[in-house]
């Protein structure tokens, strides 16, 4: 007990006198109360003289969306592709990621103004908009019902794209490219026009899908290019069954097909059995397995159909499965 | 073996695992890309069948392994000394080449052992030839392995050449450095797998080269077993 | 949901006198004793059969088996070859060929390390024990890329002759052919003059031919060229049959080769002299014979070696020069195939025996043979 | 000096005899109990007050705020604002502002504010700034009140052990505390709870003292305590999960992981079963690759899971070089097989280090050396 | 004679207490201890390492006939190696062991902070 009322003695009884002071300075100042003493400057200094103007902030107006009734109608509020203003738009939003307190809000969030937005296009807008271009539509034929009837009545089809934006010019230069698709069967030719028109057509013809598919973006406008191409379409049939004097020249090397006749093939054969191919009873398949081997390429299953049919114009026992 | 490792292993685990709250910015492991929590993959059948039966893969299912090493597998032929000999062989990452050397070297080994085999009169005498070029190798290092080395210690001015006992594994080190060394040793007519071969059975029957400069430095050593106590570190 | 489960096989060990006893039950099967090629037949197929050291000695003394497994032959103190599909369907082939008719050609073809060249081996065995004469060429290559020597040729002006290894060649074919050659009707039907002073006679034996290859290197091309087309007469007479079998042919076609004229400019192979023999002896406008070749991509340079299909290895040229041929496949080890051969290795010590070892190295070869043996060799 | 001895008298004051002694001094500038009435308050409490209530109509403002722009979102979106929910809001904000940002957090939101505004921490003390906590002049009462209560606790374990030996029970060796699947709670985690900053020191001592009570054999008393201050670890393995088996148009049940990388390689990989071993890469069997460690490399995972005769490979791999490539098909091998074996082998091609993805790539060579460590040769001039 | 005694008083042999006393640093031992003597002397096992050196020495320094006594030298450095590795875990963690007596640096100033000699 006794150590506590040292302690207490050091610190509390020795400080009283200090205590109470700082006590009493605390009390409201009765002089003060009366008001301000006026001074009498009988110099002007120069500070006195000057005083600097404070910089009034310019007001600023609350925020539109303060005044914005919960059922107003948005499309009117905003019309049309904008980027995102803080004042217009009545939500709460915050973007931002801060490791401490809060993301930051909407105003003067650059963030915001960044990504895009739909505040355009939302669910009701669209629909009103939707509505509105309906009346300008034209029920779909009947007779057309699915695509293969389409493909049947209309083989030719005709691709090209219109922009409307609110650019400076109505014009977007990607309208002008106009692309055409059909079927090569369409076409009515023989082995070697369609042979012909390959070639013309180049890379154009898909092998996999059976189109062909032809772009005219030379020209400046839409119509012009839409010409061009109907005029392509129509000069590469008809050159196709066109036949030049040197088409006739073509030789065996030039050949995209291995046809077995004109070969080599043929005569090794005849000079083998000292007699025509004609009349030799397996020269048929041989021929045939000749004629895959060269045309489809080397591989396993050619080869081996080819050795096959050798053994049968040979003569020869079958390969033997072991195993 | 692989078990002691991996006790290891898990002990450092431990260890780092505490520490790990205590990183901050600084990797503790160097430059490696994986975080200093990450264990050895244990990838050998037999050392996992044990890791399961003791019960210490419990304790692993919350840690992560790093990736096994392109040279590891479970193979029946992976083993860990030859990955190690194969990477000393090898010079300027060239893997394959260091893999096509050492196969080649085995495959030598294994002729000649098999030409002795063939050779050889009575069955007692062939029950003798090892035919595994493997475990040839391995005898070879381990015939290698030197049991004491000198290292210089100065002591008043006088550098002494103190004889230390070795490490485990600094004494495989010098085994296979010296059976490298050996092998690189040669004429130019002679390729290096035909004298690694040449070396590697030698050494297998205590003979050869690399079995003299082992037993030399012992013999150094012998000779300088008055300064074994200068030793400090 | 469809789980695999594979639990006890992670810890599967055994201990090291139960794996020997593994091997010593099922082996015995990899082996035939029969080591007459006409008498293998399917039932032999995927075993292995010995032949004797002295035909050994007398077919393959100067080539004919690859280098590398040459090497293998010797640790393992014999010389085996595995019965493989694809030699089994030429013998039997063969054994059905009339040879009145026109020569028949078979082509081996497979990947590189096959085993394209054994199978020659097998058939060239064969064709040794029925009594053919054997004309064998080991290994186009070596002459096309890797010959010894070439010089330009004095009897064929524009041509370029390589002697040492036509010399060698014919030592091959002497070697190989001891006992026909002792047949007296072999006779040469034209004359040969090699220069002012030495020349064969029309009518004297094959041998002599062959011998004045061998003593006078200088004409060693020409009588290569030279035996080939008397071989072909010879057999149009009937008087002997052959057997033409040539490793690597699509050399003979191959444009880009290593033999240079003096001027150093590059000789297709058209142009140096022992091709034209040899395809010669490969046409099929003669009778009692028979042509057994392989197609190889090392025969072709590096950056050449695309495919080994031997359309794109023949070349157009080659394709008609040979239509119509039987192409042979000879393919990847099989399972059977592959279990006997690691059955061999084991046997001849060549590895050691472990558990699951075959189902590893058969992924890590992909069956390959060469491969196997490659990976075998560092275990 | 006053802070200094009113923690000494604080100390004291559990005991009993002190407290008289200690409500009569006048220490403080406020006015003793007696005059509480007179609604005297002290200038801490009535800092804290001012702030308070100014915190509340913040926070009333906000609510106000975010309750209009709820019912103007509902009706941009044409939805009934009655029904609205908050998921709603968040799609309804998704949809009109898509942001393509990598952290989810710093999209676009509209959130209520209890949860946008941090919590603040109520009064500590009384009308009279006497604070409520025993350790309140510490400065971290919260914190330092856990390093409290743990030794409070290992000092009941001690107890109990010491109880136990006198009784010479045996400790049953089963009931042991297994914290290898714990981990300690973080340091903002443990922030968050004690609602106070603690530094790096602190949290290592929170640590230490936790894992000398856990170290204790009679631990598993206590621990609740111990559990409500650590986290379980994710297992390993069920960091990813493991996806459903596919299956084509004949049964075949198979998986494609595509994007397996390793080094500059890339490979998409498909494993289908059941097979019998074929491997294609590129279109090639395994002879796609020359060197024998890198077909070692494919037969790792296969090997392991022992499933090398029973499914089938097809890898398409681009980039890179043979080792590189190996491993991102040996990757994309064992990430597949997953849904083929059950969890214990997963776990087990895990320990092996099959599943992981090896990050290390080529380190770039670096201005004013001669490679990427590598320095040139020191030249005196 | 006179000049240089006044030289000496000029000089003057100043007394003792004329001389201020100034303490520069506190006249007590500071708090702790530095770590640089800590490292102590490696040497072991030259017992067995002589015993093995002798055998070999007989045996023309063949391994294999002095097995035993390589094995007693490798056991006896496993075993230093393990005692020493444990040493230093310890000394790291600074832990106090009741009775100890070679201490190690950080035990010393472990001791020293809890027990100050004032």
């Amino acid at each position: 007990m006794s150590v506590i009322t040292r302690i207490l003695d050091k610190n509390v009884v020795k400080q009283l006198p200090k205590r109470a002071a700082a006590y009493y300075s605390n009390k409201p100042n009765i002089e003060e109360d009366i008001g301000e003493f006026r001074v009498l400057y009988l110099k002007t200094s120069k500070a006195q003289a000057f005083t600097k103007k404070k910089y009034q902030k310019p007001e600023v107006l609350p925020p539109r969306s303060n005044e914005m009734p919960v059922d107003q109608n948005w499309g009117n509020v905003w019309p049309g592709p904008r980027t995102f203003h803080p004042a217009t738009v009545p939500l709460p939003l915050r973007q931002g990621y801060v490791s401490k307190g809060s993301p930051p809000d909407k105003y003067a969030n650059a963030e915001l103004m960044k990504i895009p937005n739909f505040l355009h296009l939302t669910p009701p807008v669209i629909e009103r908009q939707c509505a509105a271009l309906k009346k300008f539509c034209t029920p779909w034929p009947k007779a057309l019902s699915n695509d293969e009837l389409c493909e049947k009545h209309f083989p030719f089809e005709v691709i090209s794209s219109n922009y409307c934006h609110s650019s400076p010019s109505i014009r977007d230069p990607m309208a002008r490219i106009v692309t055409i698709k059909f079927k090569l069967n369409d076409l009515k030719f023989d082995e070697k026009s369609r042979d012909k028109y390959l070639r013309l057509v180049g890379d154009r013809y898909n092998s996999e899908t059976g189109y062909v598919t032809i772009v005219t973006d030379r020209c400046p406008t839409q119509k012009q290019n839409y010409d061009y191409a109907m005029y392509l379409v129509t000069a590469l049939y008809h050159e196709s069954w066109n036949v030049e004097a040197w088409e006739e020249l073509k030789t065996e090397a030039d050949m995209e097909k291995y046809i077995w006749e004109n070969n080599e093939s043929k005569k090794s054969v005849e000079k083998l059995f000292g007699k025509n191919s004609e009349d030799i009873a397996e020269s048929k398949q041989y021929a045939n397995a000749v004629i895959n081997f060269m045309n489809e390429g080397e591989s396993d299953y050619t080869l081996a159909n080819y050795g096959d049919s050798v053994r049968i114009l040979l003569g020869l026992p079958a390969k033997t499965n072991v195993l | 073996m692989a078990l002691v490792k991996t006790l290891a292993n898990l002990k450092s685990v431990q260890i780092l695992t505490n520490k790990l709250a205590a990183l901050s910015v600084v990797q503790q492991n160097g430059m490696s890309m994986y975080p200093p929590y990450y264990i050895n993959p244990i990838f050998k059948k037999d050392a996992q069948v044990e890791l399961f039966e003791n019960g210490e893969a419990q304790k692993l299912a919350h840690i992560p392994t790093k990736a096994a090493l392109i040279d590891q597998t479970c193979s029946i032929y992976y083993d860990d000394d030859i990955r190690l000999f194969r990477n000393y062989i090898m010079r300027s990452g060239r893997k394959s080449l260091a893999r096509e050397l050492l196969d080649k070297a085995f495959e030598k080994v294994k002729r000649s052992q098999l030409e002795k085999f063939h050779k050889a009169k009575t069955e007692e005498d062939k029950n003798k030839i090892v035919l595994d070029p493997r475990e040839v190798f391995h005898m070879a290092v381990d015939n290698c392995k030197p049991v004491l080395f000198l290292t210089p210690i100065k002591r008043g001015g006088v550098k002494y050449q103190v004889p230390v006992p070795i490490t485990e594994k600094k004494s495989q080190f010098l085994s296979m450095k010296w059976l490298i060394e050996a092998a690189t040793d040669k004429e130019r007519t002679v390729h290096f797998p035909e004298k690694l071969a040449y070396e590697l059975i030698d050494a297998s029957n205590n003979t050869g080269r690399v079995v003299k400069r082992k037993q030399d430095l012992h013999r150094q050593c012998e000779a300088n077993r008055a300064y074994a106590h200068y030793r400090w570190s | 949901m469809l789980k695999v489960v594979s639990k006890e096989v992670l810890g599967a060990r055994l201990p090291k006198n139960i794996r020997a006893l593994c091997v010593a039950t099922h082996s015995q099967k990899f082996r035939t004793s029969e080591d007459k090629p006409s008498y293998h037949s399917s039932s032999n197929s995927a075993q292995y059969y010995k032949i004797p050291q002295d035909i050994r000695n007398q077919l393959f003394a100067h080539g004919g088996i690859p280098k590398s497994y040459n090497i293998q032959t010797k640790s393992f103190a014999e010389t085996c070859l595995m019965v493989r599909e694809p030699s089994l369907d030429i013998i039997n082939c063969i054994k059905s060929i009339d040879y009145s008719k026109p020569v028949n050609r078979f082509v081996l073809y497979g990947k590189k390390g096959s085993g394209k060249s054994l199978a020659l081996a097998h058939v060239v065995h064969y064709g040794l024990e029925t009594g053919h004469l054997i004309l064998h060429v080991p290994w186009v290559g070596q002459w096309m890329r890797y010959c010894k020597e070439y010089s330009n040729s004095e009897l064929k002006p524009g041509n370029v002759d390589i002697n040492l290894d036509a010399a060698n060649w014919l030592v091959h074919f002497k070697t190989q052919n001891a006992h026909v050659l002792s047949n007296a009707d072999l006779v040469i039907g034209q004359d040969y003059v090699w220069s002012k002073r030495e020349k064969t006679q029309k009518g004297a034996h094959i041998l002599e031919l062959i011998e004045h290859g061998i003593s006078r290197v200088k004409y060693a091309s020409s009588c290569v060229l030279g035996l080939c087309m008397e071989i072909k007469e010879l057999s149009k007479k009937g008087k002997c049959k052959t057997m033409v079998a040539i490793d690597g042919y699509n050399g003979f076609f191959y444009p880009k080769t290593r033999v240079y004229t003096e001027k150093k400019e590059m000789v297709p192979p058209s142009k140096v002299t022992v091709t034209e023999g040899f395809l010669e002896v490969t046409k099929f406008d003669w009778n009692n014979a028979v042509c057994v070749l392989t197609v190889d991509e090392i025969a072709s340079a590096k950056e050449d070696q695309l495919s080994h299909m031997p359309k794109y290895l023949l070349g157009k040229e080659g394709f008609e020069h040979l239509d119509p041929f039987i192409p042979v496949a000879v393919n990847e080890y099989t399972d059977k195939e592959f279990t006997s051969c690691m059955e061999y290795y084991r046997e001849r010590k060549w590895v050691q025996p472990a558990p699951g070892q075959d189902e590893e190295l058969s992924f890590l070869s992909g069956s390959n043979p060469y491969k196997l043996m490659q990976i075998c060799a560092g275990l | 000096m006053l802070r200094k001895f009113n923690a000494r008298l604080l100390q004291l004051s559990n005991n009993a005899a002190c407290t008289q002694l200690v409500s009569k001094l006048p220490l403080c500038t406020s006015a003793p109990i007696e005059d509480a009435n007179k609604k005297v308050v002290s200038k801490a409490m009535k800092a804290y007050l001012e702030r308070a209530k100014e915190h509340d109509e913040f926070m009333a403002q906000k609510n106000l705020e975010f309750q209009i722009g709820k019912r103007h979102l509902a009706n941009m979106m044409g939805e009934n604002p009655e029904t609205f929910t908050q998921e709603d809001v968040d799609n309804a904000i998704s949809y009109l502002f898509p942001s393509g940002l990598f952290e989810k957090k710093a999209r676009p939101l509209m959130k209520p504010p209890e949860e946008v505004f941090p919590q603040r921490k109520a009064a500590e003390f009384d009308l009279m700034g006497r604070p409520h906590h025993f350790l309140f002049y510490t400065g971290k009462p919260n914190f330092y009140k856990l390093l409290y209560d743990i030794v409070e606790r290992v000092n009941e374990c001690n107890r109990y052990e010491d109880a136990m030996n006198r009784k010479s029970i045996q400790r049953d060796p089963n009931l042991v505390l297994e914290m290898s699947g714990y981990q300690w709670l973080d340091k903002d985690a443990l922030e968050k709870q004690c609602v106070e900053g603690i530094n790096d020191k602190e949290y290592n001592n929170f640590k230490d003292a936790m894992e000398r009570l856990t170290k204790l054999p009679y631990s598993y008393k206590v621990k609740d305590f111990i559990m409500e201050y650590s986290r379980p670890l994710m297992m390993q393995t069920k960091t990813h999960d493991v996806p459903e088996l596919q299956y084509d148009k004949d049964g075949k049940a198979f998986i494609t992981t595509y994007e397996c990388l390793r080094k500059r390689a890339r490979a998409d990989v498909t494993v289908s079963s059941p097979g019998t071993g074929k491997i294609t890469i590129n279109g090639e069997g395994i002879n796609y690759f020359d060197d024998i460690h890198c077909r070692e490399q494919l037969l790792f995972p296969l090997i392991f899971t022992n499933l090398h005769k029973n499914v089938d490979v097809v890898a398409n791999v681009e980039g890179g070089g043979p080792a590189g490539q190996a491993g991102a098909i040996r990757w994309g091998i064992a990430w597949s097989l997953r849904s083929f074996v059950d969890q214990e082998i997963v776990e087990k091609m895990r320990i092996a280090g099959l599943l992981t993805r090896d990050y290390r790539i080529r380190e770039r060579k670096k201005p004013g050396q001669a490679g990427a460590r590598k320095k040139f040769t020191w030249k005196k001039r | 004679m006179r000049t240089f005694a006044a030289l000496l008083a000029a000089r003057g042999a100043r007394k003792e207490t004329s001389v201020p006393y100034q303490e520069i640093l506190p006249l007590k031992l500071k708090q702790r201890v530095s770590g640089k003597g800590d490292n102590s002397s490696d040497v072991c096992c030259i017992q067995e390492m002589s015993l093995m050196l002798a055998c070999f020495k007989l045996n023309e320094f063949d391994q294999s006939l002095c097995s035993k006594e390589v094995q007693n030298f490798s056991k006896c450095y496993q075993g230093h190696l393990q005692t020493k590795q444990k040493q230093k875990e310890m000394d790291e963690k600074g832990i106090l062991r009741m009775g100890e007596r070679n201490l190690s640096h950080k035990q010393l100033n472990k001791y020293l902070r809890k027990f100050p000699n004032i």
